[in-house]
């Protein structure tokens, strides 16, 4: 692998960081110009990642030692199938929320704010990135701070001042549930004496049964549940997202939430091997009944809710079960279409939530039923949430049902069929809540007609919105794209190669 | 041109007229034509691949790889062709029918209604000539979404009810498909319709087998098979093209059509004997017969008791299936196409009866023959074709299910024929009488009443006079490709 | 040659695009082609079988002589039908439904299998359907035939499936025993009016128009009895049941007032007699069916018609209220007579010849000739009750319908031909049984046979001036049959579905619906849900408990709840109880693992 | 019995730091007032620096500084320390950002408790 390629990594997140504090400067001189820098950073990262994960295509693996210093004293940024697949997912995301937020942002964010906020928004996704390349657990843990901080930020920041709430409410959780990261790590390092995944991994097994490994894996397993909102540890995340301004809803609900998933799993199955959480330490099987349960009370708590965006999240709580889902069951298939899933829950939540934003964002309604007749004055944006949501219900040929039958194909080959079944039902279930809101969009008669039609939002929010729709529906037909990287990543989780 | 383009070209069109229907919605006309040339064009298509499949061929076309076991691949049969046909005619029937409708009565979102229409016809299309289960699977969840919209389309509390209902029930029943599919898989590495069936081969325990037919089972839900039917007679609330559309074009046929495809294609003739599976099939199809029958007996409204009509005569399929024998095999597969040219003619009635004199309920049509004398004949004649009786091809469908039932050695199903018989009796004719002889209650009642437009007749003559020529001609084609179609599926050995 | 059943089917397609002479004149001609083509049709060459489908050959048209001999009475009888119906213009469904039935009968007659047999069978059904429809008020008789009809249809093609398949062949032969027998038996028995299945009878051939009657009565009962015998091989069962009919459809004449329904209970009766005669299962007994079925289709049918005479001119069809019509309509009454007495059976008339044949034939079955001879002693009576009450009996004047005319041309044409027929038959019977496939011969002037009727007429008389009740019209009427038993199970049927099936689908549909809502509504806030529930269950306790105050305050709180349900302001509190518990669950975990 | 002891002797370091923990946690959750909150969380925080640095201790170990060569001596594991300066930057970060955010509370409600604010929101 030629040098350049090599040299990579550090660049995703020094250039970024650097480019924050550009902004920041130039953005007190010049309001207009964080954003163009913002946009740019991110694409910049987009492009990195997009050349990073086309040379660990086959397999191979980069290695970067930040600042020459070896393991266990230095700290280390690996780059391979599977992380390089979660860094192009959320940078894409990224970029096309930057895109959206271009207008969207002013929304509910006040202009003097629109310089920091555009300049923590970048810090945000800087730090998922750093998350995603790091080898390194207590890296790990300060990446995630980083990006939670920035989080927490960026959800108080809003106009509504229920967002504050909503913010400290996450700060707490994701405090909380950062200690617990970090204890665990603690504790690892009580055990092995070193912080790097790659030499953990090869000296936990001499540890196994050590209580310390245990308390270890517990407390990562609680701060990581907390953060990627596992139920019944989810109660941060209804009011952050709804109340967030909708640019950040858009972000963490897909960018944010799909890395800290990738951290669990990447923890989980680099760390602690399959072999460990499956035999010496099972928690598969509780993880599995966890995940059936959050997907039926997500989705049930979905239905019963009348704000659109409340709704959504819930219906964010009840698709993360179907990833740990993936966990649960733990084997090949069954974590391709977790992987996979990362993947297209973070498109058509995407979508989903950039329609939410747009509506209020033309109309400032947020209920549901105030939604009726939407589609003949949004046709295009109605029709994109029409797209996702089929996707969300698991509609063939969409990405969302790809997902969903490789995760029940896992499920019945490992014999799970009350699993499997359970899986059907919540796509029921989403079918349900759903098409709650499509029915009104659509068959609803148009209520207050002083707003009149053609409430089409801007361009710049309408091209994410119309690429991610597309993409629900292509990804599902040239599903073979994505599994070229998702099958090796999910073997090599499972320790195949 | 190799051949594999022509179902993928039967496929192409709709959707192409789709997105023409949409360019073209502004103006009236001209996105109509669209609809009537993709539909004349679309039958020529599949007239062209009738002579191969005639012949004992098949036409083959693999578009994308899709999911392990499961390639996005169109294969055309002659049981694929058999329903391919029936969609593509009764849709050009349809539209022209529902151009005159949808005008008479000013429907609202006429442009949407014809966009739906045309894809939902693309995915009944793709049902037909699915080559595997994942196919299949795909277009039928489709063809589920896109019949929602027709459905409600009138938009009153009481459609959306019947909507979520028909949601509720065929999302379910796709589910219960999904997750048969997926048992398939793991348990025989491979999806492809195979002649004769490939789970035979599986070795799996035979307990296994039956839970998963009747997840099948469950999967069909749209043949309306007891005590899952509910969703079709709720499904009146919508426009009469689509109701005509549900029961006769693609959605109920779609339903039985899958029941035939796995019976003979997934797991064969003889392992359906073995497991017992078609003694199953037979006392559901047979409680559905005569209890929707009882069921259409109370109904007023002209369109439910249609409707429950179709429920019983569906399950004459599912009865026929689970004969297991030729004659019964054949009957169940040629009732397909004939029950749909005739109950789309009835259907077509019921709308012109509406449009022409605004009733849906029996009890008021006293005597609107006099008046509209072309709709109550055809209406007449068409179900005298549903009872079997001559000149019409219900009767050769009902003849062929007697003798296979004697096949199969189920005398007792012979009781369910007789039974039945006299049930479909005893709710049509009333209608006639109604319609045709029973006098108008006061004589200002027929003031109002007119004959329905010509563009609207023409369809229901034309349905009539087909059933009429399949009574007389029942070899063409859809005997002779019944005749392929049950070779395939037995190979041999049947009774 | 054509098949005559083409020519009528074929025909009746131009009817109602013809109107008014022209229809006439070319329902007329069709007749006459169709008894030309049937008279033909003996010479013809039977067409080869018609594939239909893989496993079904249909032989549309086979000829042999009992069925050119069967063809050319149905095609003789459909004539006779025709121009009686000519009097007036009837409605061009009745016209088409009168064609269509002589089609299908002869189709009947000359199918060669089992398909084609039931395929026109139900064409019969709807073809008499049509014509008992076209009489104004017929609705719910003309249902219940067609009901019967379809159900014997059914059976019929059930029947002959089992047939088919057992045999390997589509071709028409004996029954062999098993389920086959009965369903065929049965499917058969509902056009012959087989006891309990005729209630038909009665029912409809009253309601149907004067002329629709008349063709009615030709043709579906005759081609069963046509079908029984070239089936043939039924054993002596067949004969009683042929007995019981005869017996029983005289007795019920006998009750009658009105006067169509005396001869549909006739038709019953004399049907009993071929039915017995085929029962017989000898050649000769199948000769003795085909001779009775060719007289009574002819007397028979001239009795209806001269009813439909009447009825046509006085608009009164019960005999109660009719009488002394001899002076005013001389030559239906005339020709009313001699069918009467053919009927009867009176030497010299055609029904002598037949009847003699039957009960002949039936010595050889026992105890078969003397219920036959019973029943002949009844059609006797009921046939002088009917031709005295309505002609000759002096009118009960302060009821009586005067008429000034005689019956139109063309009805008086048909039963003049008709009559014809008798006296020509019974003076020569050799016209009539020289054409018997069998070849038997009959002995009408014989004295036995002599004898044998005199006997028969004698026992009528002494009757008749025993029993005074049968002088007097209305002496004892009796309406009821079977049927009553029919439609109160159809009633109870149709109650049962619209009333406990239909509201019990409602109830379940509604029990759903309450589900969801509710499930619904405790998801929107399950924890409130939950604490609302709790403090609504203490309630209780606390007004007991509690001091008023504190119970008030407790009740407005949960009041408050209830009003903000469900309460979705975000809120600091409440994050995660259930976490600090996860915490201490590790902490402990992970001292007691380091303690072991 | 002793056993216990033992090991409480052993390892008591660390079951007082999982105590402070349980406090800071405790206080989290269940003190009304947000500032609370935000100390609760500090101590959570220290408790888990004390972890770190109580666990990279070795018996008479110094400080980890270089010495003139010929001089050895065992030093304490100095990773940790590096790792809990890393933290503590965290840490304080997020007591800032927390800390802004009630100030925000503060301004828009004028109210620093819970119940207050439950009020406030009833009210609106």
């Amino acid at each position: 692998m030629n040098a350049v390629i090599s040299q990579l990594p550090p660049l995703l997140i020094v250039v970024p960081i650097l480019g924050a504090l550009l902004a920041l400067l130039l953005g007190k001189w010049k309001r207009s110009f964080a954003y163009p820098i913002t946009l740019a950073m991110i694409g910049f990262q987009f492009a990195v990642s997009l050349v990073l994960m086309e040379s660990v295509m086959d397999g191979e693996v980069i290695h970067y030692y930040l600042g020459g210093w070896p393991p266990p004293l230095g700290i280390e940024l690996v780059i391979d199938s599977f992380n390089s697949f979660v860094l192009v997912v959320i940078l894409a995301l990224a970029l096309l929320t930057a895109v959206w937020a271009r207008e969207g942002a002013d929304l509910d964010i006040v202009p003097e704010k629109r310089v920091s906020f555009f300049v923590v928004f970048q810090l945000l996704v800087t730090g998922l990135c750093g998350m995603a390349v790091t080898g390194d657990l207590f890296n790990l843990y300060v990446f995630l701070e980083i990006s939670s901080i920035a989080a927490y930020t960026l959800v108080a920041a809003g106009r509504n001042p229920r967002s504050l709430i909503a913010g400290f409410n996450y700060l707490i959780l994701g405090s909380i549930a950062a200690g617990f990261i970090v204890l665990g790590i603690g504790y690892l390092y009580i055990a092995t004496g070193t912080l790097n995944m790659g030499e953990l991994a090869v000296m936990l097994p001499a540890h196994y049964g050590q209580a310390t490994v245990y308390a270890a894996f517990l407390f990562m397993m609680i701060g990581f549940s907390i953060k990627v909102a596992f139920f019944p540890l989810h109660l941060w995340l209804p009011d952050a997202y709804t109340e967030a301004p909708a640019a950040v809803t858009i972000l963490i609900a897909t960018a944010t939430s799909k890395v800290t998933a990738y951290a669990m799993l990447r923890v989980i199955f680099s760390v602690f091997t399959l072999q460990y959480v499956t035999e010496s330490f099972p928690v598969t099987e509780l993880v599995l009944i966890i995940a059936a349960v959050a997907i039926i009370a997500g989705a049930v708590l979905a239905i019963a809710q009348d704000n659109l965006k409340r709704m959504l999240a819930y219906s964010s709580i009840s698709q993360m079960g179907y990833i740990m889902f993936a966990l649960g069951v733990a084997n090949q298939a069954a974590l391709a279409g977790g992987i996979l899933h990362i993947m297209a829950h973070a498109v058509m939540k995407g979508c989903l939530f950039m329609v939410a934003g747009m509506i209020i964002y033309r109309t400032g309604f947020t209920a549901i039923r105030q939604l009726s007749g939407l589609s003949r004055r949004m046709p295009v944006a109605c029709a994109a949430f029409a797209l996702a949501g089929a996707s969300m219900i698991g509609i063939p040929p969409t990405i969302g049902f790809m997902s969903k039958y490789y995760l029940v194909l896992g499920a019945v080959v490992a014999g799970e069929y009350l699993a499997a079944a359970v899986l059907l039902a919540g796509s029921l279930l989403a079918a349900v809540y759903i098409w709650k809101v499509i029915e009104v969009m659509y068959f609803g008669d148009v209520h207050d007609e002083d707003l009149g039609g053609g409430l089409e939002a801007p361009v710049s929010m309408m091209v994410p919105v119309i690429i991610l729709a597309a993409s629900c529906l292509l990804l599902g037909i040239f599903v073979e794209l994505p599994l070229e990287v998702v099958g090796p990543a999910a073997a090599m989780l499972l320790g195949g190669d | 041109m190799i051949p594999g383009i022509l179902p993928l070209l039967a496929i192409t069109i709709p959707l192409a007229a789709a997105g023409l229907i949409i360019a073209t919605g502004r103006h009236m006309n001209l996105r109509d034509s669209v609809t009537l040339g993709a539909a004349a064009s679309m039958v020529m298509v599949v007239l062209a691949m009738l002579p191969e499949i005639l012949a004992g061929g098949r036409i083959g076309i693999t578009l994308v790889p899709l999911l392990p076991g499961g390639d996005l691949a169109l294969r055309v049969d002659a049981l694929g062709m058999i329903f391919g046909l029936v969609a593509s005619i009764l849709w050009l029937l349809n539209s022209l029918y529902s151009i005159g409708y949808m005008r008479a009565l000013k429907e609202h979102d006429q442009t949407r209604f014809y966009f739906c229409f045309a894809i939902a016809i693309a995915a009944a299309i793709g049902i037909a000539f699915s080559a595997n289960l994942v196919t299949l699977y795909v277009f039928y969840e489709v063809l589920t979404l896109i019949t929602y919209p027709l459905v409600v389309h009138v938009g009153t509390p009481e459609a959306m009810q019947a909507g979520r209902k028909y949601l509720a029930y065929l999302l379910g029943g796709g589910i219960c498909l999904l997750a048969a599919t997926i048992l398939t898989y793991t348990l025989t590495g491979t999806t492809e319709f195979i002649p004769g069936g490939f789970l035979a081969g599986a070795g799996a325990a035979a307990l296994s087998l039956q839970v998963i037919f009747l997840l099948y089972l469950g999967g069909f839900v749209k043949a309306a098979w007891m005590p899952f039917h509910a969703w079709l007679p709720a499904a009146m609330v919508a426009p009469t093209p689509v109701s005509a559309f549900l029961h006769a074009v693609a959605v109920v046929t779609a339903g039985v059509f899958g029941v035939v495809r796995v019976a003979g294609w997934v797991y064969g003739v003889d392992l359906m004997a073995d497991l017992g599976l078609g003694v199953l099939l037979a006392v559901i199809a047979s409680f559905t017969i005569i209890t929707a029958s009882l069921f259409a007996l109370a109904q007023d409204n002209l369109k439910r008791r249609l409707a429950y009509s179709t429920v019983a005569q569906l399950s004459y399929i599912l009865l026929g299936v689970s004969m297991l024998s030729t004659a019964g095999l054949t009957g169940a597969v040629i009732h397909i196409p004939f029950h749909a040219f005739q109950k789309i003619a009835l259907f077509f009635c019921a709308g012109a009866v509406i449009v022409g004199a605004g009733r849906e309920n029996i009890s008021d049509m006293k005597g609107i023959g006099r008046k509209m004398p072309v709709t109550a004949v055809m209406c007449a004649a068409a179900a005298a074709g549903i009872c079997g009786l001559p000149p019409f091809c219900g009767l050769v469908s009902k003849v062929y299910l007697s003798i296979g039932a004697v096949q199969a050695g189920e005398l007792a199903l012979l009781g369910v024929i007789i039974v039945s018989a006299v049930l479909n009796v005893a709710y049509f004719f009333p209608i006639i009488h109604t319609m045709i002889i029973a006098r108008p209650s006061d004589d200002r009642a027929l003031d109002t009443v007119t004959e329905a437009p010509l563009i609207m007749l023409v369809p229901i003559i034309l349905a009539v006079t087909a059933s009429v020529a399949f009574f007389f001609f029942p070899a063409v084609p859809f005997l002779d490709l019944a005749e392929i179609a049950i070779a395939d599926m037995s190979g041999a050995g049947l009774p | 040659m054509i098949p005559p059943a083409a020519i009528y089917l074929a025909g009746l397609l131009a009817v109602p695009v013809l109107s008014g002479a022209a229809r006439k004149t070319w329902v007329a001609g069709l007749g006459f082609l169709g008894l030309v083509a049937a008279l033909l049709a003996g010479t013809g060459q039977p067409a080869g079988p018609y594939v239909f489908g893989p496993g079904i050959e249909l032989v549309l048209f086979s000829v042999d002589p009992s069925r050119s001999f069967a063809g050319a009475v149905f095609a003789i009888a459909a004539l006779l039908a025709i121009l009686y119906s000519l009097h007036r213009d009837l409605p061009p469904v009745e016209t088409m439904g009168i064609l269509a039935s002589a089609g299908a009968a002869m189709g009947i007659v000359f199918a060669g299998d089992f398909i084609t047999v039931f395929i026109f069978w139900e064409l019969l059904a709807l073809a008499s359907l049509a014509i008992i429809w076209s009489a104004p008020g017929s609705g719910g008789s003309g249902f219940r035939y067609l009901l019967f009809h379809i159900f014997g249809g059914a059976c019929l093609l059930t029947g002959s499936a089992i047939g088919v398949v057992a045999s390997g062949s589509t071709l028409l032969a004996p029954i062999g025993p098993g389920p086959q027998y009965l369903l065929i038996t049965i499917g058969i028995g509902v056009n012959a009016a087989f006891v309990p299945l005729h209630t038909w009878v009665p029912d409809a051939y009253p309601r149907a128009s004067v002329a629709g009657t008349v063709a009615l009565s030709i043709f579906t009962t005759k081609a069963a009895v046509f079908l029984l015998v070239v089936l043939g091989g039924w054993g002596q069962g067949l004969a009683y049941m042929g007995a019981l009919m005869a017996v029983y459809g005289a007795v019920f004449a006998l009750f009658q007032d009105d006067i169509r329904r005396v001869l549909s209970y006739s038709v019953i009766s004399q049907v009993g007699y071929m039915v017995a005669a085929v029962g017989t299962g000898s050649a000769m007994g199948t000769d003795a069916a085909l001779a009775h079925m060719t007289c009574d289709i002819v007397f028979k049918a001239l009795l209806f018609m001269a009813a439909g005479a009447v009825i046509l001119r006085t608009g009164i069809s019960r005999m109660s209220r009719l009488g002394g019509l001899a002076k005013t309509m001389p030559l239906t009454a005339i020709t009313a007579v001699v069918g009467g007495l053919a009927l009867a059976g009176v030497p010299g008339l055609s029904g002598s010849v037949s009847k003699g044949m039957v009960i002949g034939a039936a010595t050889e079955v026992p105890y078969l000739a003397p219920l036959l001879l019973f029943a002949a002693v009844v059609t006797v009576l009921y046939t002088s009750r009917f031709l005295w009450f309505v002609f000759f009996r002096k009118a009960p004047d302060n009821l009586g319908v005067r008429v000034e005319r005689e019956a139109p041309v063309a009805m008086l044409a048909a039963m003049g031909i008709a009559a014809g027929f008798c006296i020509l038959i019974g003076l020569f019977p050799d016209l009539l049984v020289s054409h018997l496939p069998g070849g038997s011969v009959a002995h009408p002037f014989s004295r036995t046979h002599l004898v044998e009727s005199g006997a028969v007429l004698l026992a009528a008389g002494i009757v008749l001036l025993i029993a005074k009740p049968l002088r007097s019209p209305s002496g004892m009427v009796c309406e009821t049959d079977i049927d009553r038993a029919y439609c109160a199970a159809g009633r109870a049927v149709a109650w049962t579905v619209k009333n406990p099936l239909s509201s019990g689908a409602r109830g379940i549909d509604r029990m759903i619906g309450r589900i969801v809502s509710l499930a619904t509504r405790v998801s929107q806030n399950p924890v409130m849900t939950i604490r609302i529930w709790a403090r609504t269950l203490a309630l209780p306790f606390v007004r007991a408990l509690l001091d008023p105050g504190h119970a008030d305050q407790f009740e407005s709180a949960l009041d408050g709840m209830r009003k903000r349900y469900p309460d979705e302001r975000p809120g600091i509190r409440g994050s995660g109880y259930g976490l600090i518990l996860i915490c201490i669950i590790a902490f402990l975990y992970y001292l007691l693992g380091a303690y072991a | 019995m002793e056993n216990l002891l033992a090991f409480i002797a052993t390892r008591y370091i660390y079951i007082m730091t999982i105590i402070l923990m349980m406090i800071g946690l405790y206080a989290l959750i269940a003190k009304k007032n947000l500032v609370k909150k935000v100390i609760g969380l500090n101590i959570f925080q220290t408790a888990i620096f004390l972890f770190y640095i109580s666990f990279s201790d070795v018996d008479g170990g110094t400080a980890p500084i270089f010495l003139p060569d010929g001089v050895s001596a065992t030093y304490v594991n100095p990773i940790p320390h590096v790792l809990i300066l890393t933290a503590i930057v965290v840490g304080l970060a997020i007591t800032a950002v927390a800390l802004a955010i009630v100030v925000g509370i503060y301004e828009e409600y004028q109210v620093t408790g819970e119940d207050g604010l439950q009020e406030v929101m009833k009210r609106q």
